[in-house]
């Protein structure tokens, strides 16, 4: 986040909690946006039938996710070259609700019916006669990558091999077919999303809301239950950094406050506790995910906030 | 102030488990064993009691009740006969500008340089503003060396910061590791008297105690319902209980699920099993447990304390940061949820006439509660595979 | 210092770290790794940007370690080829020769035609473990498949390469899109499997559950037994003694009863534990007292998971108890459970009553490091191993007290009967383990505390001095 | 339950007698609410001025445990209106039925933690 001024980063004088207001607000981004160019990243949508899921297995895409949108995702895949353990994963990258709706609504990203429009060109390709499957290849014992091409086709195939994803997806075709038939809008990914899961609608826009507000801060983010709250965050990528506060969306409890000051401070962090600025705005009319409730999500989150940590005395 | 470490001194302080005096500490007699099988045992056991009951007169009908005064919603002990007999026989209430045991005269009359100042006694409230004024200068050195780390790396250091820096990353890592440790006395703190202070002394003599014991309400409702031990301003028991209960809720006669009366089934539940309990807030739980008391050991368990409606009270959030704060102070984690009766019923027993004596009512309402205890820790699947 | 650790001064110490809450850096993967422990160091990471090309770079080279890594490859060597087909209509997976060790705990044997002898069938969570660690590759079924399976001819092989192999996203999306197999549940199970856990779907292991144990277990005495086991109880607990010496007690004076405001002022007591009994007075629940009452879950929580430690002589087909029952639960979906839940996911347990015929529970005690014999002990050994011996010099009375207080201790913390489940919660794809247990500071009715000193209050917790 | 006038002596004794602050006063700020303002003993933070005085809202945590950002924030425009200027951070003191207080602070948006 932040440019690169050097020296201290005053987020206190750029962020006044009540006084928030989108256009004074410089993107804190690191890349510059700008989705003129590139086309869409197409998230894969799974588990239609049960709590929708977006898992990203295209390592390009993850790298743009990460480097251009500050998108981090989870993990959660075993990592091949070493299966026995937690601490590293690997594909497929699970983005959480408020990235998608994030990418979605921010235009960088589109969602798609995954396992229709595969099994699809499956049926195609097997159409079409001799497939290609291409899932045997030469591994040396060493580094793989440091053979010359030549040395490589001078030995045998030894190893079997299943692919992150699909190599072929990113023909121009592909494209093409994806957008048209097999885009899932994201009115229809929140309606499954909320029928199966407790939170209700108000949250969902209300939550979102409160991302979208950090994320236009700059910050990276990450679930949080493990520290008891919503989201943790990060001031840069936290392959380099750790992570600052801890946020809760829901601070009604003095003893929470407590409890989460205590535990904050313990890890180095504070408590970031976000609320609306009027409280009227929450138009909590509308029961269902209309189109009116998907453009509610786009407007300009009206927040403020706190940071709460131990006073040092007491 | 008792030496801390000499655990004998402190079995002695500490005797009492209960501010209730004991016969055989009184009169220093016992009854005499039993033994199943041996009916000589039997009859010189009966003949003893009767001789006990007819030449002693039991200790608790002769002992005054301490004197609590209910004030701006507080409990307040002030007299410092009953404040020791509270804290030392059960550990009951904390002084209101100490940690625990109310110290601050002794305190303070060390800190002004008063009349009696023994010397190299320090509490724990003064090891604990030693550690912090330490930790402060690790801090402002530590930031130091930041500032100038960060200018080294953009590779504007001058040769005198480049020195300088090297001496904090020497200093620096000790500073952090330093660990004041009691017992210094107060060599180098000079006795800075405050416009605050003078109020307080006359002639270099301490005239005011500012501190009292303040009880907790379920505290107070132990010492009177369970013990009868204490006389709180002129309410009556069932007054008292009302006036706990409107502590926590307004409403013109108890609601059963009001936070203070499932708090004292809670508490009285554990402190009828030997626990010493006292307040635990500064881990967000309810109360935590002792084996015997503060200056004795680590609480070990805290408790959490909800209500047994059927509803998904707390959220995944919330109890994990709660175990967290609980893992960090090394605690286990208990959650106690509290049945209680149907409003009706506790209304009949309330209201009703019946009872001659309120000890009885109070029994027969707090019977009608139940706890259940569930206990709740963090597993780590890769320490537990082997 | 016993008062440090419960002021409210908060530390920050190492302590409270844990690997897992950070985020790694890929820098590290080699190195860590292959080191001997297995557990990455604590990255060096900095507070906040700086804005220098040092720091810049440094992020740069930690990405490109994990991309790499990401974009690893995933597969076995062609001679332990290993091959499953999913068969789309029923959402599982067909490995027509199964073999090697992953089929301890995976997969349901199954004959399919004259083809499949001795092949497995995998539900979604195992097919999608094997081939994302790339020890399995998958095939989508199509017709030739089946009709291939259902043909009579003998002697011919199966070429693969007439179907579309499964890239690990199109794995995904077909083995994720039921409703009974979610994500999260994947995680949890693959999370355990990665650690070398052996793990199944939950299930009824024997064919009583706790409800018929426990009925058994109190009618299942005989009445010589009952006769005997009286005799015992009076002579052992004096609990008749009991009774007639607080009779006899209360005789000479005859006291105000309990919690009457002038009981203790009516009665004698010459011991502190006297008085703790005199308070008794809140109802407790104790251990197992729910199995009558048969409470319901709700419907967001059920047993997914029975898990084993690896052990070489598991059965499939006649598994032991199950070490860990773990529930899944998704932190969008359900709040933390309500106490009828709570037992009614323990009611449903696998469980073993103590004294139960049949297998034998194993002790849950903490084994202290079993090395091999050539590594020198431990410290903590060697601390062990003091304690023992100091032990075993002390006075037997005094040993059999501190065996007493030890035993307790442990149920207190862990549970006096130890029916515990884990709630395994997946909040947005991070996972965190939780153990419930039943508790009873009570220990009523505890016969491993009535073994030790018969007729004890054992819940009290106070020691008299003497 | 406890009165506010009650809350706030407490934590102005606390604050002189406990944590040696000085120059401790109860201020009324909106709607019946009452801030205590004093001097700590020292820096509370190493970012603070000399001499800078803090202030702090006292508050039950037996009665009226609930709390909202909006709440807060009234807080916050409480105290511009009687400084001229929002403040950068306040305090709450929490007060339990035990007399214990614990301090916690408030800053005013998104600021990174204190470095301990």
């Amino acid at each position: 986040m932040i440019e690169a001024t050097g020296g201290s980063i005053d987020i206190e004088e750029s962020f006044k909690a009540v006084e928030i207001d989108s256009t004074s607000i410089q993107s804190n981004q690191q890349v510059i946006l700008d989705t003129t160019e590139i086309p869409k990243i197409l998230l894969p949508l799974i588990s239609r039938n049960g709590q929708p899921e977006v898992l990203i297995f295209n390592v390009e895409d993850i790298k743009r996710l990460r480097d251009k949108y500050g998108i981090l995702g989870i993990l959660i895949g075993t990592l091949a070259q070493y299966p026995q353990q937690n601490f590293f994963l690997s594909v497929p990258l699970k983005l959480f609700i408020w990235e998608v709706i994030w990418l979605v609504e921010s235009g960088y990203a589109q969602l798609i019916d995954q396992v229709n429009y595969r099994l699809d060109k499956a049926k195609e390709l097997q159409s079409k006669g001799k497939l290609q499957n291409n899932n045997v290849i030469v591994m040396t014992k060493k580094d793989p990558n440091s053979k010359s091409a030549s040395q490589l086709e001078s030995r045998e195939a030894n190893f079997i091999v299943t692919p992150n994803t699909d190599s072929h997806k990113y023909s121009k075709d592909y494209r093409t077919i994806c957008a048209d038939d097999y885009e899932v809008s994201l009115k229809d990914y929140l309606k499954s999303y909320i029928e199966s899961t407790s939170l209700s609608q108000n949250q969902v826009r209300s939550y979102y809301q409160n991302f979208k507000y950090l994320k236009k801060q700059g910050f990276f983010i990450n679930p949080g239950l493990k520290f008891g709250g919503d989201l943790v965050l990060y001031p840069g990528d936290p392959l380099r950094f750790h992570s600052y506060s801890i946020v809760k969306f829901n601070m009604v409890d003095l003893q929470d406050f407590v409890v989460g000051g205590r535990l904050a401070t313990s890890v180095k962090k504070n408590i970031v506790i976000i609320g609306d600025v009027d409280e009227s705005e929450e138009d909590g009319s509308t029961e269902e995910v209309n189109d009116e409730f998907i453009q509610s999500l786009a407007k300009e989150p009206k927040k403020m906030s706190f940071s709460i940590e131990w006073s040092g005395f007491g | 102030m008792a030496k801390r470490n000499n655990k004998q001194q402190l079995n002695k302080i500490y005797a009492n488990a209960l501010p209730v005096t004991l016969s055989s500490e009184k009169y220093g007699i016992a009854l005499p064993n039993l033994f199943p099988h041996n009916p000589i045992s039997w009859l010189f056991y009966l003949v003893r009691l009767v001789q006990v009951n007819t030449l002693y007169s039991v200790p608790q009908s002769t002992v005054e009740l301490v004197n609590v005064k209910y004030e701006d919603s507080i409990f307040k002990v002030t007299d410092e006969e009953s404040i020791a007999k509270l804290w030392r026989s059960g550990f009951f209430g904390k002084g209101t500008l100490s940690r625990s045991e109310p110290t601050w005269k002794e305190r303070t009359i060390n800190r002004l340089n008063l009349e009696e100042n023994e010397a190299n006694v320090v509490s724990m409230e003064e090891v604990t503003s030693k550690r912090r004024d330490e930790r402060k200068k690790f801090k402002t050195e530590r930031s130091k060396l930041q500032d100038l780390e960060l200018k080294e790396r953009k590779g504007d250091i001058s040769a005198d910061e480049a020195i300088q820096l090297e001496n904090l990353r020497n200093v620096v890592p000790n500073l952090r590791s330093a660990n004041f440790k009691p017992g210094f006395g107060n060599d180098n703190k000079d006795t800075v008297i405050r416009l605050e202070d003078l109020e307080l002394i006359e002639s270099n003599i301490l005239i005011k105690n500012l501190e009292f014991l303040q009880l907790q309400a379920i505290e107070v409702f132990f010492l009177k319902f369970a013990l009868n031990v204490v006389q709180v301003s002129n309410l009556t028991m069932k007054q008292l209980f009302y006036e706990c209960c409107l502590l926590v809720e307004n409403s013109p006669s108890p609601n059963v699920t009001n936070k203070f009366i499932l708090d004292y089934v809670v508490y009285h539940h554990y402190r009828s099993l030997g626990w010493c309990v006292r307040s635990g807030v500064k881990f967000g739980c309810d109360q935590l447990l002792y084996k015997r008391g503060p200056p004795f050991t680590h609480a070990e368990y805290c408790i959490l304390i909800i209500p047994n409606d059927g509803k998904e009270k707390y959220d995944w959030f919330e109890m994990a940061a709660k175990a967290r704060v609980i893992g960090t102070v090394k605690k286990s984690f208990v959650l106690v949820y509290v049945d209680f009766p149907t409003q009706a019923k506790f209304d009949l027993l309330w209201n009703s006439e019946e009872y001659e004596d309120e000890g009885q009512r109070f029994h027969d309402i707090l019977h009608s509660y139940k706890v259940t205890e569930v206990l709740y820790r963090r597993w780590a699947p890769s320490k537990t595979r082997d | 210092m016993a008062e440090e650790r419960d002021e409210a001064v908060i530390t920050k110490d190492e302590a409270n770290f844990d690997v897992e809450d950070e985020v790694q850096d890929w820098k590290l993967l080699n190195k860590s790794l292959t080191s001997g422990t297995g557990i990455p160091k604590r990255g060096e990471k900095e507070f906040e940007p700086d804005g220098t090309n040092v720091q810049i770079d440094s992020l740069q080279e930690s990405r490109n370690a994990m991309y790499e890594a990401l974009s690893g490859v995933r597969g076995h060597h062609l001679k332990q080829k290993l091959v499953g087909v999913w068969d789309v209509e029923n959402g599982r997976c067909i490995v027509p020769h199964a073999k090697g060790n992953y089929f301890r705990d995976v997969g349901v044997p199954v004959n399919i035609g004259n083809k499949i002898r001795g092949g497995m069938s995998l539900n979604p969570l195992e097919t999608v473990y094997l081939v994302e660690r790339g020890s399995m590759v998958i095939y989508l079924g199509n017709e030739v498949y089946s009709d291939f399976l259902q043909s009579n001819e003998d002697g011919i092989e199966f070429d693969y390469d007439q179907l579309v192999a499964l890239d690990l996203e199109f794995l995904y999306s077909l083995a994720f899109n039921g409703k009974e197999y979610s994500i999260e549940k994947y995680q949890v199970y693959a999370y355990l499997k990665r650690l070398g856990y052996l793990v199944q779907q939950f299930k009824p292991i024997g064919d009583k559950d706790q409800r018929t144990k426990l009925a058994e277990r109190k009618t299942g005495t005989s009445l010589v037994n009952t006769i005997f086991g009286y005799v015992d109880h009076i002579l052992k607990k004096n609990r008749l003694f009991e009774v007639l010496k607080s009779k006899l007690h209360n005789w000479g004076i005859l006291a105000a009863p309990l919690f009457h405001g002038l009981h203790f002022a009516t009665k004698h007591y010459f011991n502190f534990t006297d008085v703790f009994k005199s308070l008794s007075l809140i109802q407790s629940y104790s251990t197992y007292d729910s199995i009558k009452e048969d409470p319901q879950p709700s419907e967001n929580y059920d047993l997914t998971f029975n898990v084993w430690r690896p052990t070489p002589t598991f059965s499939k087909k006649n598994p032991p108890l199950p070490d860990f029952q773990v529930s899944v639960v998704n932190t969008d979906v359900a709040r933390f459970p309500n106490l009828e839940t709570i037992q009614a996911l323990h009611n449903r347990l696998n469980f073993q009553f103590k004294g139960e015929e049949g297998k034998t529970v194993i002790p849950r005690v903490k084994v202290v490091n079993k090395k091999k014999s050539s590594m020198p002990p431990s410290k903590k050994e060697l601390r062990y191993q003091r304690q023992k011996e100091r032990q075993s010099k002390l006075d037997e009375a005094i040993q059999k007290r501190n065996q007493y207080n030890k035993v307790r201790d442990n149920k207190l913390k862990y549970g006096s009967d130890g029916r515990t489940v884990v709630i395994a919660t997946v909040n947005n794809g991070v996972l965190n383990f939780i153990n419930i247990t039943e508790g009873d500071f009570k220990l009523q009715k505890n016969m491993d505390l009535d073994d030790i000193y018969p007729g004890n209050d054992h819940g009290i917790i106070y020691i008299e001095s003497t | 339950m406890a009165s506010v006038e009650s809350l706030a002596n407490q934590v102005q004794t606390n604050l002189i007698h406990y944590n040696f602050w000085t120059k401790v006063k109860i201020h009324d700020i909106n709607n019946g609410l009452k801030a205590v303002i004093g001097l700590p003993p020292s820096k509370l933070d190493s970012n603070d001025e000399e001499d800078q005085p803090e202030w702090v809202i006292p508050r039950s945590l037996v009665s009226n445990s609930s709390i909202s950002v909006k709440e807060i924030n009234e807080w916050f425009t409480g105290i511009a209106i009687l400084e001229e200027k929002r403040p950068k951070r306040i305090t709450i003191g929490i007060v339990n039925d035990d007399g214990t207080v614990v301090y916690y602070f408030i800053h005013d948006g998104i600021v990174k933690p204190r470095q301990n």
